[in-house]
């Protein structure tokens, strides 16, 4: 790690954490469409599990893998879940606009 | 040399595809472009010498996950068009608080040290000779078997949900009942009415 | 003494009262009768059993009597007992409850409630003044609130939600922070209870013990009410119901000066001291202002609401004169206010019941159909006065004196308070009393029932036995005045001791 | 002997999560009987739990599955309070899912399960453990939320709350990650050991945003968002649950990490706790004072509650977690009172929910006028009733630890919010009746008498619960 | 004897209890009313006479019973005390306040059994006589309860121990003076009268009390005995009041006089007794001319240990006497209603007192409270008679020509009117010339230019006494025919009480003036009245030239000729001179403008400020600014964090972040 042109824990972190902007970026920038949001949320999931093995590797360490096995799991069980959510709105309302979903406020 | 070579590409394609992910309106390439970022992304992993985690990646979340995002994607039949509007307004914003977070992150990663006893502490030391896959599935299906367990649990929980929020008998949908129409009679069928001349019913 | 815990007796047994009361089913008239006899009763036994108190209080034992302590909860304990200073103020509660049931004899809507209510109110109250725990202490002082806020909420006039909603949150607002100042106490000196604090001269430093002093001051302000926190007062009172307004007049604003005396000037005396000056000032204030104010008012209810404002003025500046006489005049000047405001209430009432308004333009002449009102309402508007031979005067007199012992301008500034007091009481007192009978409306009037009369005998007679006799009253916390006076001396000389020491190399 | 041993101290769980499956199985087998059933099985579920966390309460803590998850005291009362709150959302639902037509047996099901998860979480040592049961309640509740398939209101709640909630759990993720690579372990004990040597600024950053994370679940200002949009639209009985046990368990994990994994970085999340206490406390007076939905306002008015529960977080300490404990406790209690009447409001066979249709609700239905009017005064922590005592606490723990000026603040905020508690009293007490409004069902009388006689009763026998509240704060001192 | 004392001072009391309580319709009508006569819409206009009085006789029997006991305990014990015995007659504790000490005591010396005699005679004689004036009043038992209970509290001020019951006295014969005053409580002008007569008082009162709070803050106590006998040791003493370093004693000697000012109607705080003659005549006899007025002569006399070591302040009694004595003559002069003729007179002979008090002649001045109450009495009631007569009317320019009607009515009017002007050997002319030789005596520049003011007021009183005199009884007749054919002279019940004091009016000066004023004095008064031993006056006054002695003879010959010219000979010379002289002329009738002053000063800016504090202070200031204000900011910024709440979930998302990269940055720049 130690030279500058090898890659080291820094890079994996520094791509990590543009990764985990961008997808904060991406909750800004689509204020209507609720499926791109939850794509950003999947982005910054990919981010922390970067940062997770880029640790695990750093550090010797399984856990991180093993934390990043599990991530992976609830991702794709966040995933099942959230467009069927997505599903009965898009069923109720016929659209999935976000600044349309606003029947709720105050 | 090469590693570094490839981390770059990755990293870079990576990077870019996510920035497309988020800039582009129409869903379905937004969901392609994902599919290369995790891709990339299980490059990442391979680099970093978790190869179990680079094939799940790829396997199972990109091929069932992601794919089943597009599925649903394409269900919707959304009018991409109308979500076009009103893109831009945020963005300075969302600039600024990405940015700031992202100088943040950035500077805390250049000077990043784990704490001095962090090796001390580590719970599960890589051990040597050992293939990634293995060492995972040791620990993973003995010491840690109870997150094995509630991931489990979570994915049931997953189950139920989508199950219970998208299984629809439809109403509206025309159903044939065998048993209905034959137990029919015809009082039910058939109603005999007296119009009055003129009237009309 | 007695060996059962009779505080807590008397304290808790309007409470079970309207558990009875709760546990009634059915509404018709025989039920309803039940009820008020029910209340009527639980109220007089509370007042007999608080005169057995009476008997065996030794007003010239040092401390507090009848103590009771339970565990409670693990910072503070169940502490109550009474001292001088508590004693008078169980006894008028206890007293004016039944006539404040008797004065609600024909309240038909939602009796139960408002019996409930009333009698949930006194327990709160009585335990306001025997609480021997800070906590305790702020549990009833507080609680009081919820009865009073449905009190005026359901039972009120048209304007009732404004005048509920500010009476509550004013005086929420207020407490909140001696809550804190509270806590405070318990942090700087390991307990909460009142009986161990004050067992020694305070040793709280000065700056600490000045915003102490403010945190309760807030709350004992808004309660008493002092000017400028005063305006809830007349609005509450105003919308109140009659017996509403005789327990918030007679009693609530009481806890204002109790708490002054109980907590501010014992536990903080170098920041009484320093902030009577300020003291001075707003009481002045209320004195002079509130007098104007009432002498152009519209509303019967309003006008004395405003001077029980300046009443309560001669009530802060006594006590922060700081000197027996001071001290004396506030607690005869609430004791008697506490009969006589009750007292011109309760006759607000009795033409409210009949006429169903407050305007003083709607009244005029009613002597000539209710001599007997019209000289009840006389007796108490020269108390309220402060004539001579009556209650009125000699909590006013004292407190003045107190007040010149301590500061000239401030006596002679309150002393104007006896030209105006006079001023609208008699100028009020004609419109609705004197005056040729000629409105239509008014032509059928009756004068007050055996009920009516009966609620405000004893109250005339009171008024004028304390005003001939005040000993029999005074007697009871002469020696806790002199106690308390002597605490303050002592917690100024520590307090004087530490700047000392402070300035010592 | 040894693998029994692991095991022993996840009996509870295991227990839980082999019924919940046997339920589910259940029902579908009786299919068209099948909610009545699995509701009162669930509740049996529950109870069984219960007694196996009794059975394995004994003093101390005791560890399984190397380490990352611990069964102690604080562990166990939690535990006993998720599943006593889980029983009374159970309960309070039977009646209004049949009105409401939108009864299923998955529903006491995912109950269960999101309760298994809340175990998971106060029981997790780690931040893997924390993040799995996290997750499993959370997955179950965003279902919940949108429990009602044919309304838009609770299939946008539970979109939002989906969706915010995995934002959240991101943060947890991203900061997860980096305290574990500051500390090369998850593990709360290694991760407090690895900051004993000090805190690197990334770590805190990773603290940070750990705290975020669930400062989402108690909906503490500025991760609240979610929380008015949601308890307004999904079911009522839903609501009742979000209120209730998620809090708990949410609350008892932050008490856990940041004493067990964070006790050396306290100077920093100490700060940020205080400014969500204060931040959360304000706005849930303020914005709560225009609120014309009663749900809404519980929601606001349960924001400005957990600000005040964050104060003895803050301010830590023995008083300071007997604090939040005890309001949390006093919280559950008074606020599931408070849901029993809303979740009883049906006039014409429709639920109503606005504040003005509860008008003159005291002489039309007396009792429920009185139980809600009880729970509001104890929310405004009036004395002698029970809130008031949730809050003396609080701030008898933040004036030990000099936060005079938060305490002030809050102090003058709780005062604010008692406006819209009284303006409920009013509507029900003092204006005109809107029209008759149903009975209360049985099973909601007996929730909102429990919790009258909580909130007029504790100032009699405060004990139990101030020991309850002693005991599960005992294993974090 | 003590026996002997309280039942001089309770027996009325006791009187006023039962007729007022039990005499009164007071608790009969309990949960009715009484019934109304028919006319009652018009009974306004044309006064109570229309009623007949149908109640029980005994409550006025009951009390004029007592007055008369108490009249004839009184002379007992005055002629005990003259014969040098002091009593001390102490009855219970009142007010116990640390040193603070009152006790409800009789205390009884030659000034209170002066006093004693006078209230309790002039009560008993007024009593008898309302019971022929007010025979007709619905309301008698009410009346008499009233009489009775101001003859207690004046007669507990008398014998008072103590400042405190002195007070008590003080605020109870005012609370009886406007019970009284307004006894009719139909006329508005009478309610007026009555609320103004209350709250001038006050006013005084106002320096009474402060002068009690000074005194116990000077003496620490304010009991009398150590307050004279601490008196000469504290001359010296300063006392910060207000922001000013003032002589103590002086201090509490102005505060005391401001009290007297206000109930002896003293110039300033005099407004109040000419509007008071709205109440019924006998009581305008009784309180507002014998005893209720000179109260603060007595307070002066009795605080004489003070005054004589307070220079300042007995030259501020000196002035304000003279000046009240010139100034109400001159409003007498040019006053058409019979009874504020008499007031001004009144409060023109309190004004005299004064001066006497001011130049240490507390003798002279009690002397002549003693004579003015029996000829002011006889004066009131005799106007009484002739208004009974008059049905009613109290204009003088309506009478006239009454000579022939009403003989012994004139009779009665005419020996008080001698005795009043100082006709030689009359009762007043005993004592009025003594105070005139006494200010001259007094030989200081003051106490010249007071003599000066008192011999003109006496050249004054004897214009307006004649032409009082010469308007009601003499010339022609100017009542309508109707008045005229109901004239009758009053009944016996009415007269005795006039011959007695008609009685007295001429023979009190002569009989007593040894005892007050000359050789006896000094025995007369024992302890009573204290005089520094430098001052002299008493022996003085009897050692001026002569044309001092002969001045106010002078003076009153002067003035009875101008009255018989101007209302008998010339009749239109006065209203000519008013036309030359219109503007002196208003400023006399309208009473200097006093009560434009004051109304202009006071009342209006009370009002004024009263609701601009109210609309203004509490409304939109305090209102405004505290609670009102408050709740609106609240709910503003309550609308505003719930506007946060878009509803938007990006929005919400975004609060999340912001959240996160806020704390972020906050811990690491802070941190």
């Amino acid at each position: 790690m130690g030279e500058s042109m090898s890659i080291g824990l820094a890079h994996y972190l520094g791509v990590a954490a543009i990764l985990f902007t961008i997808g904060v970026f991406g909750i800004f920038l689509n204020r209507k469409n609720v499926i791109v949001i939850l794509m950003s949320v999947e982005l910054m999931l990919l981010a922390v599990n970067i940062n997770l093995v880029a640790f695990s590797a750093h550090l010797g360490d399984l856990m991180g893998q093993v934390f990043a096995l599990l991530v992976l799991t609830v991702a794709a069980a966040e995933a099942a879940i959230g467009l069927a959510i997505l599903v009965v709105y898009f069923r109720n309302r016929g659209s999935i606009a976000v600044d349309e979903i606003d029947s709720l406020k105050g | 040399m090469i590693v570094s070579a490839f981390f770059w590409l990755f990293a870079s394609v990576l990077l870019v595809s996510a920035a497309l992910v988020i800039t582009l309106r129409n869903p379905v390439h937004a969901v392609l472009f994902l599919i290369l970022a995790f891709f990339n992304g299980a490059g990442l992993f391979l680099l970093a010498g978790a190869e179990f985690l680079a094939m799940i990646l790829v396997v199972v979340y990109v091929g069932a996950v992601l794919v089943l995002w597009l599925f649903i994607i394409m269900m919707l039949d959304v009018d991409f068009a109308e979500l076009k509007a009103g893109f831009i307004r945020n963005a300075p914003l969302g600039l600024l608080v990405g940015g700031v977070l992202l100088a943040e992150l950035l500077f805390v990663f250049l000077k990043w040290q784990p704490a001095p006893m962090a090796e001390k502490l580590r719970m599960a030391p890589a051990a040597q000779g050992m293939t990634n896959t293995e060492a995972l599935g040791r620990i993973l299906y003995t010491d840690h078997v109870y997150f094995f367990q509630v991931a489990g649990l979570i994915l049931l929980v997953a189950m139920i949900g989508a199950i219970v929020l998208s299984l629809h008998h439809r109403k509206d949908v025309k159903r044939q009942d065998v048993a209905r129409q034959v137990a029919r009679k015809r009082e039910e069928a058939v109603r005999l009415v007296d119009v009055e001349p003129g009237k009309g019913l | 003494m007695t060996d059962w815990p009779i505080l807590s007796v008397i304290t808790f047994l309007p409470l079970i009262g309207a558990l009875f009361i709760l546990v009634i089913r059915g509404d018709d008239e025989i039920v309803r009768r039940n009820m008020r006899y029910t209340a009527l009763f639980t109220t007089l036994f509370t007042f007999a059993l608080s005169l057995v108190l009476l008997a065996g209080f030794d007003p010239n034992a040092p401390g507090f009597q009848f103590e009771e302590r339970y565990p409670w909860f693990g910072l503070m304990t169940y502490h109550v007992g009474v001292d001088g200073l508590g004693l008078p103020f169980v006894l008028l509660t206890t007293f004016l409850m039944p006539g404040v049931i008797l004065a609600s004899w024909h309240v038909e809507k939602r009796l139960k409630e408002y019996l409930i209510a009333f009698l949930v109110l006194e327990t709160l109250m009585i335990g306001v003044f025997v609480a021997l725990d800070l906590v305790l202490f702020y549990l009833f002082f507080e609680g009081g609130l919820i009865p009073m806020f449905l009190i005026i909420g359901i039972w009120g006039g048209p304007r009732r939600i404004y005048a509920t909603f500010k009476f509550f949150l004013y005086t929420l607002v207020g407490s909140v922070l001696m809550l804190l100042a509270m806590i405070a106490i318990y942090w700087q000196t390991g307990t909460t209870d009142i009986a161990t604090i004050l067992s020694q001269p305070s040793t709280i430093p000065v700056d600490v013990q000045k915003w102490l002093w403010l945190a309760f001051f807030a709350s004992f302000a808004v309660k008493m009410p002092m000017w400028p926190v005063h305006t809830w007062l007349p609005d509450a009172h105003v919308e109140a119901p009659t017996a509403g307004s005789v327990v918030l007049a007679a009693i609530l604003l009481k806890m204002g000066g109790y708490g002054f005396l109980r907590f501010s000037l014992p536990m903080f005396p170098a920041a009484s001291e320093f902030f009577a000056p300020l003291v001075f000032t707003l009481s002045v204030i209320a004195i002079v202002y509130t007098s104007l104010v009432a002498m152009v008012q519209e509303d019967i209810k309003k006008l004395i609401a405003y001077s029980s404002v300046a009443h309560m003025g001669f009530v802060t500046m006594g006590i922060f004169a700081l000197n027996k006489q001071g001290v004396d005049g506030a607690m005869f000047v609430m004791i008697s206010h506490g009969l006589v405001s009750g007292a011109l209430f309760l006759i607000v009432g009795v033409i409210y019941d009949r006429m169903h308004t407050r305007e003083i333009a709607a009244y005029g002449g009613l002597v000539h159909r209710m001599p007997l009102y019209a000289f009840v309402f006389m007796l108490f508007t020269m108390a309220n006065v402060g004539l001579p031979g009556t209650s009125g005067f000699i909590g006013e007199f004292l407190a003045l004196t107190g007040a010149f012992l301590a500061n000239t301008w401030v006596a002679f500034f309150a002393t104007t308070g006896v030209i105006l007091s006079a001023a609208y009481a008699l100028y009020l007192y004609r419109r609705v009393v004197f005056g040729p009978l000629e409105k239509e409306e008014l032509k059928k009037l009756t004068d007050m029932t055996w009920r009516e009369a009966a609620v405000l005998l004893p109250l005339a007679v009171l008024t004028i036995w304390f005003g001939v006799q005040p000993g029999v009253v005074t007697s009871l916390y002469d020696s806790a005045v002199n106690g308390l006076l002597a605490h303050v001396q002592a917690g100024l000389e520590v307090a004087a001791g530490a700047v000392k020491q402070a300035a010592l190399p | 002997m040894s693998i029994w041993n692991t095991f022993l101290p996840a009996l509870p769980e295991m227990a839980l999560a082999v019924m919940s499956m046997a339920l589910l199985m259940l029902g579908v087998f009786f299919r068209k009987r099948a909610s009545d059933i699995v509701n009162t099985l669930a509740l049996l579920a529950l109870a069984v739990t219960a007694v196996l966390v009794l059975m394995t309460g004994q003093q101390g803590a005791i560890f399984a599955f190397g380490g990352t998850f611990v069964v102690d005291s604080l562990a166990r009362v939690m535990k006993l309070l998720i599943l006593f709150a889980t029983a009374l959302a159970i309960i309070m639902s039977v009646g209004f899912m049949k009105a409401e037509r939108i009864e299923r047996f998955e529903y006491p099901v995912l109950m269960l399960l999101s309760a298994l998860g809340m175990m998971a979480m106060v029981s997790a040592h780690g931040l893997i453990a924390l993040y799995l049961g996290l997750e499993l309640q959370s997955l179950a509740l965003y279902v919940l939320a949108a429990m009602n398939r044919e309304s838009v209101r609770s299939s946008e709640a539970g979109l939002k709350y989906f969706v915010l909630g995995a934002l959240a759990s991101g943060l947890i993720l991203y900061g997860a990650s980096l305290v574990y690579g500051f500390a090369g372990t998850t593990g709360f004990s290694g991760i407090a050991q690895a900051l004993k040597g000090g805190a690197h600024l990334g770590v805190i950053t990773g603290i940070v945003f750990i705290l975020a994370g669930l400062a989402f679940k108690i909906s503490a200002v500025p991760f609240h968002m979610w929380t008015p949009d949601v308890y307004e639209g999904a079911p009522t009985p839903v609501t009742a649950f979000f209120a209730a046990a998620p809090k708990l368990a949410a609350m008892a994990v932050l008490m856990r990490i940041l004493y067990e994994a964070f006790p050396d970085a306290a100077e920093a999340w100490r700060q940020v706790v205080a400014f969500m206490a204060v931040a959360s406390a304000l706005l849930g007076a303020f914005a709560g004072l225009v609120q014309r939905n009663i749900k809404r306002l519980l929601a606001y008015s349960s924001i400005g509650h957990m600000g005040i529960a964050l104060v003895g977080l803050a301010a830590g300490g023995m008083e300071g977690l007997r604090a939040t404990m005890l309001y949390l406790v006093i919280y559950l209690l008074l606020t599931v009172g408070a849901f029993a009447v809303v979740i009883a409001m049906r006039r014409e066979e429709r639920a109503v929910e606005e504040i003005e249709d509860f008008a003159g609700l005291a002489s039309t239905n007396p009792g429920m006028a009185f139980t809600l009017a009880a729970m509001m005064f104890a929310l405004m922590g009036i004395p002698p009733l029970a809130g008031f005592f949730a809050k003396y606490f609080a701030f008898v723990a933040a004036l030990k630890a000099n936060m005079v000026a938060l305490a002030v603040i809050i102090v003058l905020a709780s005062a604010v919010s008692a406006f819209y508690y009284l303006r409920v009293i009013k509507v029900m007490y003092m204006d005109e009746p809107k029209g008759a409004v149903a009975e209360m069902p049985f099973e909601l009388k007996l929730v909102s008498a429990l919790s009258v006689v909580f909130a007029l009763g504790m100032v009699f026998w405060p004990q139990p619960v101030m020991q309850l509240a002693q005991a599960a704060i005992r294993s974090l001192l | 004897m003590e026996t002997l004392l309280k039942a001089i001072v309770f027996l009325p009391l006791l009187g006023a209890v039962a007729a007022g309580l039990f005499g009164t319709a007071v608790f009969r009508y309990i949960g009715g009313a009484p019934p109304q006569p028919a006319h009652d819409a018009h009974a306004d206009e044309d006064g109570h006479q229309h009623f007949h009085y149908e109640g029980p006789r005994w409550p006025m029997m009951l009390t004029t019973g007592l007055l008369l006991l108490a009249a004839a305990l009184s002379w007992v014990a005055f002629f005990d005390v003259v014969g040098g015995n002091t009593y001390k007659v102490v009855i219970a504790e009142w007010v116990r306040s640390g040193e603070l000490v009152a006790q409800w005591a009789l205390r009884v010396d030659t000034l209170t059994a002066v006093m004693l005699v006078v209230v309790t005679t002039v009560s008993a004689l007024v009593h008898v006589y309302s019971l022929g004036y007010m025979s007709h009043d619905p309301h008698q038992p009410r009346f008499f309860s009233y009489l009775s209970l101001f003859t207690f509290a004046m007669l507990m001020l008398v014998t008072s121990d103590n400042l405190l019951q002195m007070f008590f006295g003080w605020e109870g014969v005012g609370l009886a003076s406007y019970l009284l005053i307004g006894f009719w409580y139909d006329r508005a002008s009478a309610n007026a009268a009555a609320i103004k007569a209350f709250v001038v008082n006050r006013v005084g009162d106002f320096g009474f009390a402060l002068g009690i709070f000074a005194a116990f803050a000077l003496f620490g106590s304010i009991e009398f005995d150590p307050i004279f006998a601490a008196a000469p040791e504290m001359a010296d003493r300063t006392m910060r009041f207000l922001s000013w370093e003032v002589p103590a004693l002086e201090l509490i000697a102005l505060l005391l006089f401001m009290g007297a000012m206000g109930k002896s109607a003293q110039f300033l705080l005099h407004t109040w007794l000419p509007d008071a003659m709205e109440g019924p005549t006998p009581v305008s006899a009784l309180i507002h001319a014998a005893t209720m007025v000179t109260a603060g002569v007595f307070l002066v006399a009795r605080m004489s240990p003070i005054y004589e070591l307070t220079p300042f302040a007995q030259q501020a009694v000196l002035v304000i006497g003279a000046i009240t004595a010139f100034f109400a003559a001159t409003v007498g002069l040019v006053q058409n209603d019979i009874k504020r003729i008499i007031a001004y007179s009144t409060c023109s002979q309190l004004g005299y007192m004064f001066a006497a008090l001011g130049v240490g002649a507390y003798g002279v001045g009690m002397f002549h409270l003693f004579t003015h109450a029996f000829f002011k009495a006889l004066l009131f009631l005799g106007a009484g008679s002739v208004i009974h007569a008059m049905s009613d009317e109290q204009d003088i320019w309506r009478m006239g020509g009454l000579y022939q009607y009403l003989k012994r009515t004139w009779a009665m009017m005419l020996i008080g009117t001698l005795a009043l002007t100082g006709f030689p050997f009359t009762a007043g002319y005993y004592s009025k010339d003594a105070i005139i030789e006494a200010t001259f005596a007094a030989h200081t520049p003051l106490g010249e230019a007071a003599f000066w003011l008192l011999v003109i007021a006496a050249a004054m009183t004897s214009f307006y006494s004649w032409r009082l005199m010469f308007v009601v009884f003499h010339g022609k007749p100017r009542a309508s025919r109707e008045t005229l054919a109901r004239v009758h002279e009053s009944p016996a019940v009415m007269m005795v009480p006039l011959y007695v004091l008609a009685a007295g009016a001429l023979f009190a000066g002569f009989l007593f003036k040894d005892w007050f004023i000359g050789q006896a004095e000094a025995e007369f008064w024992g302890q009573a009245l204290y005089r520094a031993a430098h001052n002299e006056i008493v022996q003085a006054m009897h050692h001026v030239p002569a044309w001092v002695k002969w001045a106010p003879f002078v003076m009153m010959v002067a003035g009875v000729s101008v009255a018989f010219v101007f209302y008998l000979v010339k009749t239109d010379l006065p209203a000519k001179l008013a036309n030359a002289l219109r503007p002196l002329y208003l400023f006399l009738l309208n009473k200097w403008y006093f009560d434009e002053i004051y109304d202009f000063l006071f009342v209006r800016p009370a009002f004024a400020i009263g609701r601009l504090l109210w609309k203004g202070g509490d409304q939109k200031i305090i209102d405004g600014l505290g609670p009102d204000g408050v709740s609106a900011l609240a709910a503003a910024v309550g609308r505003v964090a719930s506007r946060l709440q878009t509803g938007y979930l990006y929005h919400y998302a975004f609060a999340m972040l912001l959240g996160i990269a806020g704390l972020v940055t906050w811990l690491m720049v802070g941190g």
